[in-house]
This record gives C-alpha cells, structure tokens and sequence, in this order.
C-alpha cells in the first residue's frame, strides 16, 4: 500500500462520511427536539435524490451551468423541507404525546406510504442525474485521478455542521431548539409557539435530508432501495455520536467513512457487519455514544402490563376460544388453515416480545434477530445434519435461547433508545451474517426443504402442532408473567433504582428475560420455518421486527391478549390488501397511521378503556 | 323397435346433457397462477407483466388454447419468500390454478421451486437467475426460462478468452447471485485461460457499494481485466466512478447483464463504451417473428421493450404450447409435455432440457455502445444456450433427484 | 464498632467537588440527619453510601466491612434499605405487592417461575404496611395513591428487607406538615425498637431539630459541623450559610 | 376594579380521577394572593388548568378581560401570564443569558419592559453567572433564574409554584424579597404554596384549597386569625 492510495482512500472515506453526515444531522437534530425517532428520514432522502434526479436536468436544460446545478440542488432539498413540514402538520403533530413506540410505528408507517408513491409520482425506474457543470473532470492527487465533485463533498460536510452550529448556538431559533429539547412544556409556558417550533424543526431536518439525497445524484442513481439502506446507516451514526448530538453524529460518519474504505480492504465481504460491529463496540464501551447520555423517558413512555383483578371467568373463556381454534380444520379449508397458521405463528412471537416490552420495559426494535435465529438453527439442522424436524425444533430453540444470552449480555448494560438501537444492530450482523456467509446460510437464497415430518405434513396436523406448541409456550410465558421472575421485571420496569435498592439484580434478571423472550421467539420462527418450507434471510430484517412490533402495538402492550389480537389484525390486513393492489405498501401504510391515530392504546387496551369508561 | 327408440332416445338426452355440461366446461378459462413482486420490484416486473398480458390477449383472441380461454390470475409475491409462498397456496387452494410462474427475484424463485416440489404443481421461473432453481435445489416440478448464471458467465469468459487478460480482478455484489457468478467466473477463467490470475476481488454489499472506495482499490491491483456482477445503483455508481478515475482505461470489461435495457436505460448516456456485456439488442434483432413482437409491443405500450417484456411474452406461449400438447391441464401431462420438448418463440427454438428443466434459450453477447441518447449493443452475436449449459455429469451431481 | 462508618469520601463531577474528604459514622439506633443547602453534596453523599454513585476516593465500611464498592443489590443484602427523595415504588402493583415484592428478593425468591408472586409472604406484607399504617390500602394499586401514602408504602418497602441501616433522602418532601411529624414519629419508634440507625437528608427544619439525634452540615460537598441539635442551632457558620435568620418562613407556628 | 384574572367555576381531571372541583378566584393587578394547600391539594394542577397544560374545564377563564379557555399555552404566556413551575425547570443544558432569551417576548405598552441588565440589578449573583450553563448552579439560583426568565417575558401577573420548596431558608428569604420587588414593579402574583409563614409574608390575600376545593378565601390577615382552619387544611 503506498501513500498515494492511502490517501485517496482515506479521501474517498470523507466523501461518503460527509454524505451521510449531512443526512444523519437531520435526525438527529428531529430526535433531539421533539424524540420522535423518524423512520421516514431515509425515505426523506430517498424523496430528495428522486427530485433532484428530476428537476435538475430540466433546469440545466433552460440554462446550463453550475448556478442552474446548484439551486436544483437546493430547491429539491426545499421540496423535501416543505413535505417535512406536511408530515409534522398532518401526523406527528397529533402524536407527540403518544408512547414513543406508537411514533415509531407511525413513521414506519409513512416509510410505507412514501414507497409507493415515490414509484407512483416517479416512475419505477432508477433515475440517473446529471453530473455536476464544471466538476465533471478529476484532479490529479498525488499521481491519482480523484473526482472533483467529491472534493466538494468533503468540504460540504464540515459547512453543514458549521451552518449548524451557527443555527443552533447562535440564534433565536437554535436557542428554542435547544430550550425545548429538554422541556418542551416550559417553552410553551415562555409563550413560544411550540407548534411552530416544531414545524421547523422538521423542516430543517427534512431539508437535510432532502439535501443529502440531493447531493447524491451526480454519484449514485435515485432508486427505490435508497431509503431503508441510508436509515440503518443514519441510525448507527446518530446512536454512535449520541441521539441528538450534531457534532457526535459528525465524529461518527467521520469513523464509519474510514471504516469502510479501508475495511473493504482487509474484509471485502464483509462490509455490513463492519459497520454494526463499530456501533456495538462503542456502546459496549460508552452506552450513550459520544456525546450522548442516558435518556430521561418521561410520562410519554408506554406502560405495559400492570396489576389487575383476574377476569371473571377468564379461564373459561380462554378454554373455549382454544377450542374453538383447535376446530378450526373441521370447517376451514387448507388455504385458510395456512393463514390460521401463521397467524399463531406472530402471535406467539409478538407475544415473546411482550415479555421484553411490556413486562420489562426493554423495547427492542430487533426481535427478528432470535425469530431468525430460531428458524435458521432448524434450517441449518435439517440441512448439515439431516435431522428430522423433531430435532429441529430444540436445536432452533436453543440457537435462539443462546444468540438472545450473547446479544442480552451487551444490551441490558443500556436503556432506552440506545437499548432499541443496540437490539436494533444486533438484528442487522446476524443478518448481514446470513446474507453474506453463503457457503453456510445459503446467503439471500437462504435454506429450502425445511418441511416438517409426516405425522404432521397435512395442513391440518400442522396447524394443530402449531396451536398446541402456541399454547404451551404462551401460557409459560403467561405464568412466567405472574411469577415473582415476572414481577421482579415489572419492579426494575417501574423503577430501577428502588428495585437495586430492594436487592433485584436488574441486569441480570433482563438478561435472563431476554434469553426466555428469545426462546419464544425461537419456537415461533422455528414452526413458520417448517409451515413455509424454508428460510431467508429477510426473517432476521428489519421490516421482520417492526412486523413485531406492529402486532404488539396495534393489540395493545398492556394486556396480555394483546399481541394476540394484533398480529390475526394485521395479517388478515396485509393478506386482504395485497392481492386487490400492487399499491398495497400505501394502504398498509395508511392503516398503520390510521390505528395509531385511532387506538392509541392498541386495539385491546383502546376496546378495554371504553369499556371501563361506559361502566 | 320401440324399445329401441327408447333406448335411443335416452341416450340422446344423456348425451346432449353431457355434451351440454361438457361444452360449458370446455369454454370456462384456464387458470394460470402467476406472481411476481410488482410493488418493489416495479421496473422490472411491470414490463414482464405487459409482455405476458400481451401473449394472453394474442392467444386468447385466437381461440385461447384447448378451446378455453386462458386466465391469468396475478398476485404481488410482496418480495420475500414467505408472502410468496402463502400466495402461491392461495392460488392453488382458493383459485385451483393449473399452474405457476413468476417472480424475479432469485430467493423467491428458489422458494418457490421448493414450494413446487412439496405441493406437486408445475412452477415455471421466467426470470430468476440463480442456478439452484435447476441445479441443487432443482426438482421435477420446476422450470426455468432465462438463462441462468452458469450461461451467461460462460459465454463471458470465451470473450475473456479472446481479449487475452490475464490479470483479472472481479467486483460482485455480495449476495448470492453475485458471489455464485464469481465463483463460476474463477473456476472457468483458470480452465480455459492458462495462468489466468484472479489480483483482487470486491464484494460490496448490495445497494451500497462505496464506489470510490472500491474503484481506488481494483485499480490498486492493476489488472489487465475486470469481471463486473454488479447493477442497478450500484452499477451506475461504480459507472461513474470508474469513468471519472479512469479504472476502464486500457481494459477489458465484461459485465453481467449489463447490455439488457432495464440496466442501460438508467444510465443513459453514460453507458461504459466497449464493455463486454450479455444483453438484449431488442431493437436490432431482424427475424420477423421477434419484430412482430417488439411492434405489437411498442404499438400496445409506447414503451420499449425490455427482456423482461420478452421472457414474460415468451413465457406465456410457452405455457399455452404446453398445455396444448398435453392436452389437459394435469399436472404430470403438464410435467411430460414440457421435458425435452422443442418451442418456437419469438427468441428462437428453444429446448427444454428434461435433466434440469432448464431451457436452452441463450444470450445475446456484445459489446456496450451509444447510440444517440442512450446505450445499445453492438457487434453482438445470439450465442444459443445448448453449448453452455451445464453437462449431464455437473447436473446429476448437484441434483437431488 | 460503629454500625456505619464513612472515611475520607470524595467525589467530583468535571471539575465541580460534590464531596471532599467527608467523614462520619451511624450508630445503631441513631437518626443522623445530614442537612445543607441545595447543591452542597447532599445526595452525592448519600448515593456513594446507597451505592449508586462510586466515589473517587475514600472508604464505606458497614461494621467494619468494607463496602466501597458494593453494589445497591449487595448492600442491601448487607442490611442497607433506603427510600428516595421522590418517592420510588412500582406502581404497576398494588400496595401490597410492592412491599411482598420486597420480600420474595429479600428470600432471594425472584428468579422463581413456577409460583404466583401473589403468594408470596402476603401476610408478611401486611403486617408491615400495618405497620406504617397502610393496611387498609393494601389491594389499591400504588398509582393512585397519595403521595404521602406512596412514601409510607416505600418506608414499608425498605423495612422489608429487614435492614440495620435505613437511608432516607428527604423522607418528608411533598408531605404536609401532619403527615411529617406523624411519618418521622414512626420512623423513630422503629429506629429505636429495631435498633436500626438511621442516615436522612431534610430540608425541613422542623422535622431535622424535632427528630434527629445528632445533625451533619454540609457545605460546598464539606462537613462544617456536626453536633446534636442544640450545638447545630447555636453554630454561627450554619446559621450564616443555611438556616438565616428568620425563622418565620421555614413554616414553623 | 376588573380582575386581571378571573376564574370561575374551573373543574379538571386526570384520567377519571376529577381533582379539581368548581375553583373560584380573582387576582388583580399588583397584588400576591397565596394559594395554600398541602400537597395533593390541587394547587400545582390549578395553575397548570390556568395555563391550558392540563385539560379542564370553566365556566369563565379570563386574562384582562379575554377569555383565555382553550387557547394554547403559548397564546396565554403572550398575552402576559408568566408561569414558573414547581421543580424550576430551567433549561439546563443553556447558559444563564440563553435562558433568558428564551423566555424573551415583546414588550407590552404600559410598562418598562424587563431587559437583561434590568434583570442583573435585581439578581446580582445571576450577572456573575451569564455564560454559566443551568446545569452548573445550584438550586436557589436556579429559582431565581427561573423567575428572572418569567420576567423577560414582561408579564403582567406570574403563576409561581411553591418557591421555597426544597431550598435552604437562607435562600427563601431572598425569594420573599424578590416577590415583593416584583409587586413593586407591579407585576400580580399568584403563588402556590404549603409553607403558609412563607405565604404569609408576602401575600395580600389567601386562598385556602383542599381536596380540590376552594376551602377559604379573604385577606391574609382573616386566614392567620383563623388557626381552626390551618389545623384543619394544613394540619397546623
């Protein structure tokens, strides 16, 4: 390696640290103010390069030259800023006080509605732009052609964080930013107009992101992939810097740039993990990144489970509604009994992440990691050792159990969104593991012939097995609830210091609640395993734990029928809608938004409250 | 003679109220299930589907097939596996389809073939590429179209062949179908060029290639020659990139697909001028019976065509061919119909091999040009896929069959 | 032997000294109140005592066994209970179980999974929160209570565990003025039956003077006095720096 | 003489827990009325309902003369209502001077408005501490800070929520003075408070609340004389 290619190489690094700079400041800076984590922010890009790829080539046909280049440039970012604000005005407005799981999965939602209708107002296709006027030529470093566009990359980066700054530390606005960060009541009480504070705030952050995808174009062709592969990136850099620190989140595109120019080197295949690795190393050494610290969650956090007067008759009914279900052959035919099928199959896994959410309080946003983890240590056993399915089962189990052991040992030394974030990254290695270890996983062709063993090969034994080992593991998981193991999750839940103080070993008691959780989980990805046939690696993504989480929400995370609830909801939605539409991501979108906004306390626990307030 | 007439009559009224019921069931449609990701993969699904939907207006306005007109019924697969297969069971539960065909992506169509396998109903992949669909996870109930990726790379290295590199540095996507044409490129570059030498590999990860990361360090290796996997936005990235460095200066490209125009209508102008690529001139290719297609096409659409178009519209009269030879919509009349069987499509006969069920459609092989405002393919010749398909000995050994 | 001895304690945030060399000790029985303006280092103290807090130097022996560094869970096994300055209880749990939530960790009984953990030590439970005076509340849940009433519940809490050494960070914040001498009385006819010593932070010089038996002041993260009320009223450094002169406004009749 | 603010008939809830129940009370221009309580009363969440930062309900809310139910809190906080909350909340993170700022509005007609150096004079100590961050001061300054704040906003009357809660009496001494330097500028107080001596030093009128009621309200002199009624709300 000469000092010429390092240096280029450490060059290129800057360039791709200060694009993703530029995106990842805006949400931070969203995060900060008003604790929203905004998924949508990677599809705010996505919306910034597809208009920038459009608006400029008409632009620079009226007039070419770099003033035409450059105000596209900036006018798409304050298209992208102007839809930030139609967001805040039409949703986020109407959620700030909401559990902050509920926002999460409302801007998921939008994530949705955004896909479709960035290939709706678009087209389907990549849009390539155009090169920059006057940047088109390389220049000569060191011996070494480097293109001049990067260059202003690279300068670009350093001038947004110090417009930023000059924003934040040095104006009226940057001063109330900062103000209601902290305390968004007191601003109000100051006679500040939050509302409006807000609104701009989401402009701004909006319009970074607009900028960042904007300023893609002359490198990289507006495409529909854009937005959930800048959102990972753009998560791991707010969370290394710290939620809400600009300056963290320059720090860490800065360390994640050279990390990958000079990581391809030494591991070509293995950039994705690269990349996670970094961020779960640097919790593991400071659990609020850089320059962030322990989040303060507030009234607005969602409460779980809590101590209430066993139902009248509640087992009974639980007795017949089994029943019932296991009736369900004798009149459904095979399609239907599928359908049933796998909706046990989410039940049982959204059920295992209530036991992390609403019994301990520790929300993850990475719960397919052991929900892969289950299904592909059934895969790999059928597949390496020949085992039959009755053998797949434990050892899907026992993978499931013991990824959730290693995973848990890092993450409950965390709390809050950063706990959310490390879960979050544990899910993308395994992942990344899955998809780019092929000679063992099978890589995104994944791992096929997973089918369970006759005795329960027909449809209807099947779902039977299905509802059986559901059962079980629910009413374990129930009694583990009630149990004093439970409880004592709920106290370090409630409140951390009292339960040290009455001598709960929180830490350890999480992590053994991460390892049971994880095993629930295992299960239920070992039974979808077997009722598809094979696995894939989009069962560890990210779109497999909102799917999680989604179901937990939407039945409601104070009770235990719950996730139950939620997850027959959305998969009768989503098997309703995708065969009327190719449009179905939108309307799955909207009905995401919509429940959010209708329920917000999940369907059971919403259904439950009107009760209680009639009587 | 009165019982007779009797007789007789009775046996008119059974046979009229046969035929009755019989004629109806003849002029009700045949089913065909298809499914494919059409919301997240639109640009290269929706061009498939207007090729298919043109072949079942074209062949339902002629008579459909058996006497029956065909029906398609399509649903999104939602691009993973496990949408796909619940919807391909709702197509064959709920709607009784004949058959299957669909999807391009290769974890879906290797998931559907094992789906296929354990349900016992034809799948036909049109587009996926992964040689699994035919090789190890391959099954009697699953065919594919496109040439897969064992093909296409052969027909590549004979062009790598004749360049004379030696020093060759390959950049793929890392994901399956990018590191198996890899694979498939080292191992057939070392057979067939002597002290051919692999001097750097790159394997960004998918979507999101660092391309000046990765331009800098293929050019670090100094290699005479470049085997490129990569597409979609990660091509026209590495495109640029490459350009502005100068990495392709003096070099040998070949590239993977890269002369279809669902890759180069993207890039547009900058199209990397001779490049070695498998691809589709759809607008050079003069046999009469191809133009009638593109015509027909371009005349319902106002689109180009694109491969897609073409597998999709070659799909579908592969399909009816079937069903007409066999005669029935059963599945192992449908299964004997196909293997071995010789069609005549718009890309030219074409044969199905019964070993692997993998057809003998082949690949156009040229090199990348501009022509006007975007790119197209020149020099290019039809190489048929017979001499590149896996021999008998690779297929017997990777099949489970 | 003293039942809590603290040596030499200092601990500094930035540059900021929250303790410097304090030292001190508790005898059983006792309640020691440690009292000083805001920000002198008050809770600093008692967190490097509760073990939530390590400090840079100095030593915290439990008869005279070193706990420096203990964890909160191990000093409570220790026979350290403590209740916080903003009440902290579970409130997803009634009364009751909050306080046998106690209890099943003090039998080291929560990493049990095959019970109900409302049946453990139910009447244990009751018999304390009788104690306090909260019986009656028992199967409320611990969310609507008073706030008053949620700091009886979290006395009830930390004598679950049986302790010899009670913390109490401002145990009368946000109580009115009955439920302050009547919550203090009680606390003191358990400190002396149990023989447990008592270490409180106040700001209520009612509740300081009326009960405590010795007095700690500190000042800028120092100890500036120590003495039985008496010598604390009369010190005129306290008086300059904390109490002031007008006794009117600190609410006494 | 019209009431500056005027409350009538005022109910809120919590959830379905009501906690306060048809609240009466005037104040008027320049003057302290003490809202005295113990703690649970409804002090803290009557302030709050003034303000729009709980939900309630009135049969008249009114600021000089315009109704002010349903606004939102930042129209009420313009239109000269100050408010500084019970555990101060200033914002810690911001330097003395930005504090300020925040809570900086346009001056109103009729009064010299509070500027940063009129500020300093009457809080000395907070000009030695300008580019301090919040995070670094202790409690009683922080008190201070949060009232020297409300004022930038040139308020007409304050909502000040229990003062000398948690800080040490020297410093509740140079609160009381602080509240009477701002009757003198003409600022109306309504404070909320259970240390009634300390309510008593400063208010002109009190009104006494349990359980959500109003119990009792005259001048302060009629509430000292009344040690019935302090045993019985305050337990004194």
């Amino acid at each position: 390696m000469d000092l010429s290619f390092v240096a280029i190489q450490a060059l290129n690094g800057l360039a791709s640290a200060s694009s993703l700079f530029i995106t990842a400041c805006g949400l931070t800076l969203v995060f900060g103010v008003t604790r929203i984590v905004n998924f949508a922010h990677g599809s705010l890009y996505m919306v910034g390069a597809f208009t920038a790829a459009t608006l400029v080539p008409w632009m620079l046909e009226l007039w070419f030259g770099p003033v035409s280049f450059w105000l596209g440039i900036v006018i798409s970012a304050l298209i992208v800023g102007l839809l930030g604000v139609v967001i805040e005005v039409l949703l986020l407005r109407r959620i700030y006080g909401a559990p902050e799981l509920f926002q999460l999965l409302a801007t998921f939602g939008i994530v949705l509605v955004l896909q479709d209708l960035v290939v709706q107002i678009f087209g389907p296709q990549d849009i390539l732009g155009p090169r920059a006027p006057g940047l088109r030529a390389p220049v000569e470093i060191l011996g070494r052609r480097f293109p001049s566009y990067e260059l202003v990359l690279i300068a670009a980066g350093p001038a947004v964080l110090a417009a930023v700054w000059f924003v934040l530390r040095k104006t009226r606005f940057g001063t109330l930013i900062r103000a209601a960060t902290q305390d968004r009541e007191m601003v109000a009480a100051l006679g500040v107009n939050q509302a409006l504070l807000f609104t701009g705030t989401l402009f701004l952050g909006a319009f970074l992101a607009g900028l960042g995808g904007a300023l893609q174009i002359p490198r990289v062709a507006a495409n529909t992939g854009m937005d959930l592969s800048i959102i990972a990136e753009c998560f791991v850099v707010t969370v290394v810097g710290g939620m809400g620190s600009v300056p963290g989140a320059f720090l860490a595109a800065l360390i994640i740039g050279q990390l990958q120019a000079f990581g391809i080197l030494i591991f070509p295949k293995s950039t994705l993990v690269v990349v996670f690795l970094l961020m779960a190393v640097v919790l593991a050494i400071r659990p609020y990144g850089f320059f962030g610290r322990p989040e303060i969650l507030g009234g607005t956090h969602a409460v779980g489970i809590a101590s209430r007067k066993p139902m009248a008759r509640g087992t009974l009914l639980a007795t017949i509604g089994i029943v019932l279900l296991a009736c369900l052959p004798l009149i459904g035919d095979p399609y239907l009994l599928k359908v049933a099928t796998e909706i046990l199959v989410f039940a049982l896994f959204a059920f295992s992440l209530q036991l992390l959410i609403g019994v301990g309080g520790l929300v993850s946003f990475g719960h397919a990691a052991f929900f892969g983890l289950g299904a592909y240590g059934s895969a790999l056993t059928v597949k390496w050792l020949g085992a039959p399915m009755e053998a797949a089962f434990p050892a899907g189990l026992l993978l499931a159990a013991l990824g959730a052991a290693l995973i848990g040992a890092f993450v409950v030394r965390l709390s809050g969104i950063y706990l959310a974030m490390m879960t979050l990254a544990a899910a993308q290695i395994l992942y990344a593991i899955a998809f780019q270890w092929v000679e063992v996983t099978g890589g995104d062709n994944g791992i096929v012939g997973v089918w369970p063993s006759n005795w329960v090969a027909g449809r209807s034994a099947y779902y039977l097995l299905t509802l059986a080992l559901t059962v079980i593991t629910v009413l374990f998981l129930k009694k583990i609830i009630e149990s004093p193991f439970g409880y004592a999750l709920r106290a370090a839940r409630d409140s951390e210091p009292r339960a040290e103080a009455i001598g709960i070993a929180v830490r350890q008691q999480r992590w053994l609640a991460f390892i049971l959780a994880g095993a629930g989980a295992g299960i239920a990805g070992s039974l979808y395993a077997f009722s598809r046939g094979s696995v894939d690696p989009s069962l560890l993504g990210i779109p497999t734990s909102v799917d999680a989480l989604t179901m937990l929400l939407l039945g409601g995370i104070q009770t235990i029928a719950g996730p139950l609830a939620g997850s027959a909801v959305l998969h009768i939605l989503r098997d309703q809608i995708m065969p009327l539409t190719s449009l179905w991501r939108l309307f799955l979108g909207l009905s995401i938004i919509g429940m959010v906004l209708v329920f917000p306390r999940g369907l059971v626990g919403t259904i439950r409250q009107w009760g209680e307030d009639r009587a | 003679m009165a019982k007779t007439s009797m007789t007789g009559w009775l046996a008119l009224g059974v046979a009229l109220a046969l035929g009755a019921s019989a004629a109806q069931a003849q002029t009700a449609p045949i089913k065909i299930g298809e499914l494919n990701s059409y919301a997240k993969q639109a640009a290269f699904t929706v061009p498939y589907r207007d090729g298919w939907r043109l072949a079942v207006e074209e062949i339902n306005a002629k008579g459909g097939v058996l006497g029956r007109p065909i029906e398609v019924i399509s649903r999104d697969d939602g691009g993973t596996t496990g949408d796909a297969t619940r919807v391909a069971d709702e197509l064959v539960t709920r709607e009784g389809v004949s058959l299957l065909f669909g999807s391009f992506l290769s974890n879906v169509g290797v998931a559907m073939a094992d789906y296929a396998n354990q349900k016992k109903i034809v799948y036909i992949a049109a587009e996926p590429l992964t040689d699994a669909i035919t090789m190890a996870q391959g099954n009697r109930y699953t065919f594919r179209i496109r040439p897969n990726n064992f093909m296409q790379v052969g027909m590549l290295v004979e062009q790598a062949k004749a360049s004379g590199a030696k020093r060759w540095a390959i950049v793929a996507p890392n994901y399956e179908y990018g590191q198996s044409a890899a694979a498939v490129f080292k191992r057939l570059i070392k057979e067939s060029v002597p002290g051919a030498e692999i001097v750097a590999e790159q394997y960004p990860a998918l979507g999101k290639i660092e391309a000046g990361a990765t331009v800098s360090a293929l050019e670090q290796a100094k290699p005479d020659g470049i085997f490129n996997v990569t597409f979609g936005p990660d091509l026209t990235q590495f495109v640029r990139e490459g350009n502005t460095r100068g990495l392709f200066e003096g070099k040998t490209v070949l590239s993977l697909l890269t002369g279809e125009p669902e890759w180069l209508l993207p890039l547009k102008d900058e199209v990397p001028e001779g490049w070695i690529v498998t691809g589709y001139p759809w607008d050079e290719i003069t046999e009469p019976k191809h133009k009638a297609f593109v015509d027909a096409y371009r005349a319902k659409y106002n689109d180009t065509p694109r491969l897609g178009s073409l597998l999709g519209y070659m799909v579908l009269y592969m399909i009816r061919d079937t069903i007409e030879r066999a005669g029935s919509t059963d599945t192992d009349a449908i299964i004997k119909a196909l293997e071995d069987a010789k069609f005549d499509t718009v890309a030219g006969t074409v044969t199905m091999r019964g070993i692997d069920n993998q057809s003998s459609m082949g690949a156009w092989v040229g090199k990348l040009v501009l022509k006007g405002k975007s790119g197209g393919m020149s020099d290019w010749k039809y190489n048929d896929g017979t001499s590149y398909m896996p021999s008998e000995a690779e297929v017997k050994a990777a099949r489970k069959d | 032997m003293s039942l809590l001895a603290v040596e030499r304690l200092n601990k500094a945030f930035g540059g900021v000294v929250a303790a410097h060399d304090v030292s001190f000790a508790v005898e059983r029985g006792e309640m020691l109140a440690l009292i000083g303006p805001n920000g002198a280092g008050k809770s600093t103290v008692f967190n490097m005592i509760g073990g939530q807090l390590p400090p840079d130097r100095g030593a915290v022996l439990l008869e005279d066994k070193a706990i420096t560094l203990a964890s909160p869970q191990e000093r409570f096994r220790q026979g350290i209970g403590r209740t916080f300055q903003i009440a902290q209880a579970f409130h997803s749990m009634t009364v009751c179980e909050n306080v046998q939530m106690a209890l099943i960790s003090h039998h080291r009984e929560s990493r049990a999974i095959w019970t109900e953990a409302r049946q453990h030590h139910r009447r244990d439970a009751l018999d304390l929160l009788s104690q306090v005076g909260m019986a009656e509340a028992a199967d409320r849940s611990c969310s609507v209570l008073a706030y008053g009433d949620v700091k009886r519940v979290e006395l009830a809490i930390a004598l679950a565990g049986e302790p010899k050494l009670l913390l109490m960070d401002e145990p009368t914040a946000g109580m009115a003025f009955r439920e302050r001498a009547a919550l203090m009385d009680l606390t003191h006819s358990i400190a002396r039956t149990r023989r447990i010593g008592i270490l409180f932070t106040e700001h209520d010089m009612d509740v300081v003077f009326g009960h405590a038996s010795r007095i700690l002041v500190l000042l800028r993260g120092e100890i500036i006095a120590a003495g039985s009320p008496a010598e604390i009223r009369e010190n005129a450094q306290v008086r300059q720096a904390y109490l002031g002169n007008a006794p009117a406004l600190t609410g006494a009749p | 003489m019209t009431p500056l603010l005027d409350i009538q008939g005022l109910s809120a809830s919590y959830g379905r827990a009501q906690v306060l129940f048809d609240i009466s009370l005037q104040l008027h221009p320049g003057e302290v009325v003490a809202l005295i309580g113990r703690n649970g009363a409804g002090k803290t969440t009557t302030l709050k309902a003034i303000l729009g930062l709980v939900i309630a309900r009135a049969e008249r809310l009114a600021f000089k003369g315009q109704s002010i139910a349903g606004l939102p809190t930042y129209r009420i906080a313009r239109l000269g209502l100050g408010y500084v909350a019970e555990d101060r909340r200033i914002f810690t993170d911001l330097t003395v001077e930005e504090n300020l700022e925040v809570g900086r509005q346009a001056q109103r007609a009729g009064r010299s408005p509070w500027s940063r150096e009129r500020l300093f004079g009457l809080f000395p100590n907070l000009a030695e501490m300008r580019g301090r961050r919040g995070s670094q001061m202790s409690g009683g300054e922080q008190q201070m800070l949060a009232i020297a704040r409300t004022l930038m906003g040139n308020p007409d009357a304050i909502l000040l929520d229990e003062p000398s809660e948690g800080i040490a009496p020297v410093i509740v001494q140079a609160m009381a003075e602080v509240i009477r330097a701002m009757k003198a500028e003409g600022v109306a107080v309504l404070l909320s408070e259970q240390n009634w001596a300390f309510a008593a030093a400063i208010g002109d009128r009190a009104c006494v609340i349990e359980r959500g009621t109003i119990r009792f309200a005259g001048p302060m002199a009629d509430f000292l004389a009344d040690e019935a009624l302090r045993a019985e709300t305050l337990g004194v």
